[in-house]
């Protein structure tokens, strides 16, 4: 009875919840290292395929700008028009990519490339739940901050 | 259909009555009569009802209909023999509605049993090991399948005992008086129902007859199997007997050492879930 | 092309443990934030490890998670511990008076080149350090207004992709400039959340 | 192999004599621009250094100056040329901007080490020579002796005063 | 070539300088020689314009990092 | 894909991400959708307490910027439960549960009392940690099995490992639930009923959730 | 890269990172900080990803500016 | 296997341990070692060439270190 006494004592004081979780989670940890090696499954969505003498370096995925191309999605069905933002290039996209070879990233990060094909289209609603964690936790700070400051 | 909600609530609360009465007599008090939980619920209907004004009005209200309406649902999931899980879930939102009961009124007393109710919340983890378990077995939890396969294989009390075990201490844990009732403990007055009268006191009522009959009554269906009706009464009020008999020889454990008891069953019954997943084909 | 999956995670598991290690010994309030921050790091080692453009398009989103996490317990954090006096201008250098213009106009620019997240982060860093090295008084109100407006965008923009697709191209500007505001709209105001006049 | 090993050495003397012309032309040595570069000075003095001199390198620390200018005007001249130098120089001036450097050293260097650098490309020196050789230059500055390299450059300061 | 491999090997060198120096304000020049090595070794490793302006933008991003950090070692501007 | 929650009752298409309603989920999500319209609807109740030394009690009142504040962030966690609920995505799952994890400290973080104050932290600090397990949980599965869609998951002869499997769900345990009630039960003192009780409903309806998902795939 | 400039700068990156670990004072560790990037850098350029550098070798100096200000409360 | 992944692991691994037992048991000591992992994650992401989160990554981990950074001064002001 007594263990449980000092158990209970430790659990009632949230102080210790951050150690009771961080015990819990290094367990999992272990478990996990335990349970190496773990295979890697080679059929990947949205796999990378990389052309080093391409100017969109790494991103680039092929394809015909406001046309087709191919991404590995899980339901094709539902998304259409999956592929054709991967191959579309604003003017100034368009400009850096002819001029330059080694800005991909920037071309690609500006609207229109295959990371902006799955955050915004594919798996957009990701991005919805993300953007809104942001708004909450912003929320939770400015009304904190401005409550103090009045 | 609403037959069968009367019927469950009113036997549910006949079993209280019976709890009370086998308590007393163990602990050679005369005890209140059977039907002493039933006749407070009439009565409470007839009481005059109105909202504490310090209360959270819509909440206060809200959460009785809550409750019934969940625990109704919960009737007719297990007369269907629909998947259980939703029956276990109801059962753990049920915390939710208790937690509801007691800080809508914004009394102290109503608090401190809401809090305790959240608190206790360990005491459900055991269920998802037994569902796991169950799982392993059937590989489907319907309660139909369930029931399907204990005609073939024999009931599950005999297959599995620690995870019928593990389902009675829950069972256990939702009864008055019992050890592991820390939210109905007397320094609380009545807990999370210290504030609710009249007519919402007589919804509490129906929501523990209702919560008694179909945990019993899926007891008896996922680890007896498939019985005649009247013989399912039965066994029913032999198992509450027997549970009432645990809550009058024990006391009642102090809030975190409940929560920590409940909490290492769950760790064993976690153990045996994984010895049985570990010799399974 | 993909490194041995397994010695990644191996390590990735290695370091969880011993973040977690450290946090479970830890009592101080400002060591566990830093230490949670730590985590951070560590999880999303377990994201990249993936390799693949969706372990790309997963980071950024548990990026964010992360900040914004961060942002808000620093909060409550400061509100706890009951820190009201607000800092007065500590680190006083020469570079703080002529990086700040310079630097703050390429990573905005930058920003708004690359757009998205990704914008959003580079350009608010920038927008943070002028506002860290300036005086600031802006409305604090009006950009958390802009922010507001450019989420909603965001959220049409997604609409317009589930359900009327040929719009596409509409929806992925919107979807891009609408992040970019919003991101640097609350990147901003967290540099500007520092005590001072109209704050 | 031997003969670009001479080569680069030359490209390091070349710049070596450039940059330390400049920046005492400039007035490196006199104070230091920024208070981070007089605790430099004041910590290699303390190390039995000379004052004038570790001011000079604690403004080479700090803000880009002649030998950043002539190591980047070369890299300008490997990669682009003229224009390439040119450019080089003007992001020196940037640089010297951001660093809150109120002098022209910098500046100057880049355009003077752009035209030297493209004079010597004419006639058998490769343009990394210098890179390399501007790397050594500044290796021998700062990355030796501290003690030694700043009597030098004071020593060559009182010759300019 | 050859000069890439001498700008390395200044940069370890200077690198190994700046550890084993205990006194700050003279690890500083030796990080400022591991500056100008690793630049140069930007510019050697790809011959591209925009490799001057990533070298550039290194040099004068560590020279600002330098600064900084010798103006707070000395105590910022004193008001 | 074994019908554990039976058969599913619609599907909703968000490009890859889809959103499934079997009639478990669909009960969790009518809660949390009960839940939320109380929230919406009743006030903040006026918490009796006693003054000490004397017959005397008083009703704390919440003040209306603040009561504001929290219905927003408990509108904001019912919405993140129900899409919680009805996810058939591990990663997007996840990240509704983060949002509940963030909602629920937002939920008590306005109230001005150092004591839940303290505990809001802590619990902050735990749900901010969980995001490792959760987010290197889904991206585990996602590696060792080449997808994050539960159907898919579900439906193929696929072994999940079932270190992601753990991995997730204690993530989810994190976010808000059973063993770790001990500083949520601090937090719960705290009052405004109607968006405290977001707190525990929310917490319980993700775990119902990732016992679902961990039995499935 | 070639095998020895990747040893070269590989050790670069680690000799800043293990400095930056051990060293007690801050602005020791905020130069050693320094190395580490440096260290860091030519992988990015090497690569091919000249934008990233660039950004990267901005941002770097911001961080410490950031990270000195801590700095310098701490000491004062 | 390649070296950048190496390195990038190797780094992560000391900046972990490194913040963890962090030696003069600081604020400001720990804030800087938990670069050192930022770091090695960094080289991690590019040794799979995710370009874009690599850059995101450092933007935003500029971003952090100045919240925890604001809160220091927060706490230094009223300490």
């Amino acid at each position: 009875m007594l263990i449980i006494t000092r158990i209970s004592r430790f659990v009632s004081n949230f102080q210790n919840l951050v150690a009771l979780f961080a015990g819990a989670c290094i367990i999992i940890s272990l478990a996990g290292i335990l349970s190496l090696p773990l295979g890697f499954e080679e059929q990947q969505l949205y796999p990378k395929t990389l052309d080093p003498a391409s100017s969109l370096y790494p991103y680039d995925r092929g394809g015909v700008p406001f046309g087709t191309t191919e991404v590995v999605v899980q339901y094709p069905e539902n998304s259409p028009y999956a592929g054709y933002v991967t191959a579309y290039l604003t003017p100034l996209s368009q400009y850096l990519a002819d001029h330059t070879h080694y800005l991909g990233t920037t071309i690609v990060a500006h609207p229109g490339g295959i990371i902006d094909e799955i955050l915004y289209n594919t798996r957009g609603l990701d991005t919805v739940v993300e953007t809104s964690i942001l708004f909450a936790a912003f929320a939770i700070a400015s009304y904190l901050y401005r409550r103090e400051a009045k | 259909m609403i037959e069968y909600l009367v019927f469950a609530a009113a036997f549910g609360l006949l079993l209280l009555g019976l709890h009370r009465k086998v308590i007393a007599r163990v602990q050679m008090r005369p005890g209140p009569p059977v039907w002493q939980e039933i006749l407070h619920a009439l009565k409470f209907s007839f009481k005059s009802t109105w909202i504490p004004k310090t209360a959270s009005a819509a909440l206060y209200v809200g959460v009785v209909l809550v409750g019934i309406g969940i625990w109704s649902a919960a009737l007719f999931i297990v007369l269907a023999g629909e998947s259980i899980l939703i029956l276990f879930a109801i059962y753990m939102l049920h915390k939710v509605v208790e937690h509801g009961f007691g800080l809508s009124s914004g009394s102290p007393y109503g608090k401190f049993g809401g809090v305790r109710s959240v608190i206790s919340a360990a005491s459900e983890i055991p269920l998802f090991v037994t569902i796991a378990a169950i799982y392993l077995f059937t590989g489907s939890l319907l309660l139909r399948d369930i029931t399907a396969y204990q005609a073939v294989h024999g009931p599950f009390l005999l297959i599995a005992p620690p995870v019928a075990i593990a389902m009675y201490l829950v069972i256990l844990s939702k009864l008055p008086y019992g050890p592991f009732s820390i939210v109905e403990s007397k320094e609380l007055v009545s807990g999370y129902k210290t504030e609710h009268f009249g007519v919402w006191r007589a919804g509490i009522s129906v929501i523990d007859g209702l919560k008694t009959f179909v945990l019993l009554y899926a007891f008896v269906a996922i680890f007896v199997g498939a019985v005649p009706f009247w013989a399912a009464l039965v066994i029913m009020a032999v198992i509450l007997v027997s549970l009432s008999f645990v809550c009058a020889i024990t006391p009642m454990l102090s809030p975190f050492d409940s929560v920590t008891i409940q909490g290492l069953i769950t760790g064993l019954m976690l153990a045996y879930v994984g010895y049985l997943w570990w010799v399974m084909p | 092309m993909i490194p041995d999956y397994s010695i990644g995670l191996l390590v990735a598991f290695a370091s969880a443990g011993v973040a977690f290690f450290a946090l479970m010994r830890e009592t101080d309030g400002l060591h566990r934030l830093l230490l949670t921050d730590l985590i951070e790091v560590v999880t999303l080692a377990f994201i990249a490890l993936v390799g693949t453009d969706l372990a790309e398009a997963l980071i950024l989103p548990g990026l964010v998670v992360g900040v914004s996490e961060l942002i808000a317990l620093s909060e409550i954090y400061r509100v706890k511990e009951g820190y009201v006096r607000p800092p007065a201008a500590g680190l006083r250098i020469e570079v703080m008076e002529s990086a700040p213009g310079i630097l703050a106009a390429i990573l905005v620019v930058y920003g708004i080149v690359l757009s998205g997240f990704s914008g959003g982060a580079v350009a608010g860093l920038g927008v943070i350090f002028y506002f860290l090295c300036r005086d600031h008084s802006e409305r604090f109100e009006l950009i958390e207004t802009a922010s507001g407006y450019s989420w909603v965008f965001w959220i049409v923009a997604f609409f317009v992709f589930m359900l009327l697709p040929q719009y596409w191209f509409f929806a992925v500007m919107l979807a891009g400039s609408a992040i970019l505001v919003k991101v640097l709209a609350k990147m901003s105001l967290i540099g500007t959340m520092r005590g001072g006049p109209n704050a | 192999m031997l003969g670009e090993f001479l080569h680069i050495l030359a490209a390091a003397t070349i710049s070596w004599i450039l940059f330390v012309t400049v920046d005492i032309l400039f007035r490196l040595p006199e104070a230091g621009g920024v208070s981070g570069a007089s605790a430099v000075a004041r910590d290699i003095e303390a190390g039995g250094g000379a004052l004038a001199g570790g001011t000079m390198m604690g403004n080479i620390v700090c803000s880009p100056d002649a030998s950043a200018g002539t190591l980047l005007a070369a890299c300008g001249v490997y990669v682009a040329g003229i224009p390439g130098g040119l450019a080089a120089a003007l992001m020196v001036f940037i640089g010297n901007r951001i660093c809150h450097d109120p002098g022209y050293a910098g500046t100057t260097g880049a355009v003077l080490a752009t035209f030297v650098v493209y004079a010597f490309t004419q006639v058998g020196f490769a343009a990394t020579d210098f890179i390399a050789g501007m790397v050594i230059a500044i290796l021998t500055i700062q990355g030796l002796s501290h003690t030694h390299a700043s009597r030098l450059l004071a020593r060559l300061w009182r010759i300019r005063q | 070539m050859i000069a890439l491999y001498l700008v390395a090997a200044i940069a370890v060198f200077a690198a190994i300088r700046v550890v084993i120096e205990r006194n700050t304000g003279r690890k500083l020049p030796y990080a400022n020689v591991m500056n100008f090595a690793v630049a140069g070794t930007l510019v050697l490793l790809l011959d591209h314009p925009l490799s001057l302006v990533a070298a550039a933008a290194y040099f004068v991003g560590s020279t600002l990092e330098a600064n900084a950090v010798a103006s707070t070692y000395a105590g910022g501007v004193k008001r | 894909m074994p019908e554990i929650g039976g058969s599913d009752l619609f599907v909703l298409e968000f490009g890859d991400i889809l959103h499934y309603y079997s009639p478990y989920t669909l009960t969790l999500f009518l809660l949390a959708l009960i839940f939320t319209g109380l929230a919406i609807l009743s006030r903040p109740e006026g918490q009796v307490d006693i003054a000490f030394g004397g017959d005397a009690y008083y009703a704390k009142e919440t003040a209306v910027s603040e009561m504001r504040f929290r219905r927003f962030m408990t509108i904001a966690c019912g919405l993140a439960t129900m899409g919680a609920m009805g996810s058939g995505d591990i990663f997007n799952f996840t990240l509704f549960a983060s949002l509940v994890g963030i909602t629920n400290v937002g939920i008590v973080a306005a109230v001005k009392s150092r004591h839940v104050l303290d505990a809001a932290y802590e619990y902050g600090i735990v749900a901010m940690v969980a995001t490792l397990p959760l987010f290197g949980g889904a991206a585990l599965i996602l590696a060792t099995t080449g997808t994050l869609s539960i159907p898919a998951l579900a439906a193929g002869a696929i072994a999940v490992p079932p270190v992601g499997k753990a991995l997730l769900a204690l993530g989810v345990i994190g976010e808000g639930m059973a063993p770790f009630y001990a500083a949520k039960a601090e937090m719960f003192r705290a009052p405004g009923a109607p968006y405290v009780i977001m707190c525990s409903l929310s917490s319980l309806l993700i775990f119902l959730r990732v016992v679902e998902i961990a039995i499935t795939i | 890269m070639i095998v020895a400039l990747q040893v070269a700068f590989g050790l670069v990156a680690l000799l800043g990172a293990v400095s930056t670990a051990l060293t007690r004072d801050s602005y020791g560790k905020v130069i050693s900080l320094g190395i580490l990037v440096a260290g860091i850098v030519p992988f990015i350029v090497d690569r091919g990803y000249l934008d990233v550098a660039i950004t990267v070798s901005l941002i770097a100096p911001v961080v410490t500016i950031f990270v000195l200000m801590a700095v310098r409360r701490a000491e004062a | 296997m390649n070296a950048v992944f190496v390195l990038g692991l190797a780094i992560l691994v000391i900046g972990v341990l490194s913040v963890a037992f962090v030696r003069p048991k600081t604020y400001v000591a720990r804030l800087i070692n938990l670069e050192i992992p930022a770091w090695g994650l960094l080289l991690v992401m590019l040794a799979y060439d995710e370009a874009l989160a690599l850059l995101t990554f450092v933007a935003v981990t500029a971003i952090s270190t100045f919240v925890i950074v604001r809160l220091m001064e927060w706490r230094d002001a009223s300490c």
